[in-house]
């Protein structure tokens, strides 16, 4: 009960967060709002897990916190590159 | 309802507005810098109440330790991607927002 | 309790909805790929809603942590060819190179009113026909559920996946190698050209994961037998690993034979081939397995096509052949204009 | 309800997908709504065949989706190998068109 109320709630903080990507002027404001609703989905995994009675979730929340780097790493080092400076010939 | 699972409602419930106010100051701080102390710090906290909470209502040891890793990783990646974005942001010449 | 999960179902299924639009008619490229990530996390939230942890984490895993990746990967190599910054899709600066996928008309001309009238006819139709579908729909579940005993596994839909519609995983693992055969055939693998200069966190942090990663995707594959997890699961696990070190340019990383790659690549069709021949031989069934021995075939095959998928993921990522492949190419020439060298 | 709203919801995320594929130029739009489409098609076949009374799951649809969502992350690499190919060759026409109208123009 007061799990599912929970989560609830941080989806609805998630939703919330979202207008940042909408508004958020450089495109690292963008990023970080995703990297933001990987640790409050995995929040609401976990809260989900003991919600509806499924312990298979604590597994999918281990993975979203194994990948968690990786957008934000290939955005750093692929996407947002100096623009002065770019490598392009 | 046992001792110890009151105390984990009461961590969850202490958890929650870490990360009502990571959101707001996502939305509300001025500049790159200042959302990346936000998202970073306070969801980080909110987690780990969350996690205590939960690990006070189980008696099942191996999950205990998955959620305590959990943690340890969720901060380990976002210590280090705002790191990498705060340095990026610096090299490229973002200047960080102060009061005038 | 109910009237909360059917709240979290309602925003959930909104939201969905929401970023799907956002996503499709927003003007800037990168936002869009942003939408989509987080379009891949609600979607894992749908699917434990519906009672798919499976397909959860396997959404988790491919649909948030490696295609948001590939997206961005690409989204550099196709707009930085175009020549423009990737912020200002929709300025056009006139160019001949800068304005190729603009929209051409920006106003609603009749073409795109009949689109539009089309698709909301197709919706309509659509929601109609669910609608009136007469519930409950039958099912295969207790078949399933009946011959599972027989399948060596506990877990129904690994039975499913591996035993019972062996053919559809076969076929499944053969498109992923003919992926990758693909991708390899079209290009090499643009590594950045310049001196790395990897900050010693992120290595630190990569020299973390690593072995973690690696053990929490064997667990999953090994899991996969009685609980969530898999083959898929695992693979795509482990092909998170490849890709960190991928991204974390080190230098070795572009002077790698291709052998033991395209070894690694095969092993997984190789290793399910044979096991249907071996049913051919055995049970003159094909993919038919000897029900005493199918726990630990099936467990084999899983980690034969978990560390198949998982290469074939990172090749995907890396998105083209290595470079040590480059002087075997006949029209190595062409290629080296535009080698990892300089590009 | 459940599985009559995520039925409904992945019936319209097919439909913004397709709508997508057919009016947006760029090709990694055009790729994502591919993928939008995919999800909703997955999203449908595992609503339909979930049985909210009883909790019942049914393992053949879900093992379905499971093969059809690594299928559509194959097929987005290799679209998106095909359209940075794609770009790259119109990029050289476009640079040799130039080049040889800079030449003609000298030669006049």
């Amino acid at each position: 009960m007061i799990h599912v109320a929970v989560a609830l709630f941080l989806l609805l903080t998630v939703v919330l967060g979202m207008i940042r990507i909408v508004y958020g002027p450089t495109v690292a404001d963008r990023m970080m709002a995703a990297q933001l609703f990987g640790t409050s989905g995995l929040a609401i995994l976990l809260v989900l897990a003991w919600g509806m009675d499924m312990p298979e979730l604590i597994d999918i929340a281990l993975t979203f916190s194994l990948l968690a780097t990786l957008a934000t790493m290939t955005f750093v080092r692929r996407v947002w590159y100096e623009e002065g400076k770019s490598d392009d010939s | 309802m046992t001792i110890p699972e009151i105390i984990g409602l009461a961590c969850i419930a202490a958890g929650i507005p870490f990360f009502l106010s990571g959101t707001i100051g996502m939305l509300r701080f001025p500049d790159i810098f200042t959302r990346l102390h936000a998202l970073t710090k306070a969801d980080n906290v909110g987690l780990g109440f969350l996690i205590i909470g939960l690990c006070l209502q189980t008696d099942d040891w191996f999950i205990v330790i998955k959620l305590v890793l959990i943690w340890v990783l969720v901060l380990t990646a976002s210590s280090a991607s705002c790191h990498l974005v705060a340095r990026r942001a610096l090299q490229k010449g973002i200047r960080p927002w102060t009061r005038e | 309790m109910k009237m909360l999960l059917t709240g979290f179902d309602l925003l959930l299924a909104l939201t969905l909805l929401w970023l799907a639009w956002q996503l499709l008619r927003s003007t800037d490229i990168f936002k869009a790929i942003i939408f989509f990530i987080c379009f891949g996390l609600l979607m894992s939230l749908a699917w434990v809603r519906m009672h798919a942890p499976d397909v959860a984490l396997a959404e988790a895993a491919i649909g948030t942590g490696l295609t948001g990746p590939l997206f961005l990967a690409a989204l550099r190599r196709i707009e930085r060819k175009a020549g423009k910054n990737m912020m200002s899709e929709p300025a056009g600066n006139g160019e001949e190179t800068g304005s190729r996928w603009k929209a051409r008309n920006r106003e609603m001309s009749p073409l795109l009113w009949t689109v539009t009238a089309l698709t909301c006819c197709l919706a309509g139709l659509l929601i109609w026909t669910v609608l009136i579908i007469p519930r409950p729909l039958p099912g295969l579940a207790d078949q399933v559920a009946g011959s599972l005993a027989e399948s060596g596994v506990n877990n129904p839909v690994t039975a499913v996946l591996l035993n019972f519609r062996g053919y559809d995983t076969l076929l499944e693992v053969m498109v992923l190698l003919l992926g990758a055969i693909t991708v390899w055939s079209i290009t090499h693998a643009p590594f950045p050209p310049r001196v790395p200069d990897t900050s010693p966190v992120q290595k630190a942090a990569v020299r973390l994961l690593l072995p973690l990663i690696c053990l929490i995707g064997g667990y999953l594959v090994w899991q996969g037998a009685y609980q969530t997890g898999g083959a898929f699961q695992g693979g795509a696990v482990l092909s998170a690993a490849l890709v960190l070190l991928l991204i974390s340019d080190f230098l070795w990383l572009p002077g790698m034979r291709s052998l033991p790659l395209r070894l690694g690549l095969t092993l997984g069709p190789l290793v399910f081939v044979l096991l249907a021949g071996f049913g051919i031989l055995v049970e003159k069934t094909l993919l038919r397995l000897p029900v005493e021995y199918a726990g630990p075939l099936l467990l084999f095959l899983e980690a034969a096509c978990g560390l198949s998928i998982g290469l074939t993921l990172a090749a995907f990522f890396a998105g083209g052949r290595p470079a040590s492949d480059l002087r075997e190419t006949p029209y190595s020439g062409e290629a080296k204009g535009k080698g990892p060298a300089e590009s | 309800m459940t599985t009559i709203l995520y039925s409904v919801t992945g019936l319209l995320l097919f439909v913004f997908g397709l709508f997508a594929l057919i009016v947006c130029p760029h090709p990694l739009r055009k790729i994502l709504g591919g993928n939008v489409m995919s999800a909703g098609i997955f999203l449908f076949l595992v609503a339909a065949s979930y049985r909210a009374d009883t909790g019942e799951i049914d393992a053949v649809p879900q093992a379905m989706v499971l093969t059809g969502i690594v299928v559509s992350v194959c097929i987005t690499a290799v679209a998106l190998v095909l359209s940075t190919r794609l770009q790259q060759a119109a990029d050289q026409g476009a640079r040799r068109r130039r080049k040889r109208r800079r030449e003609e123009d000298a030669g006049e």
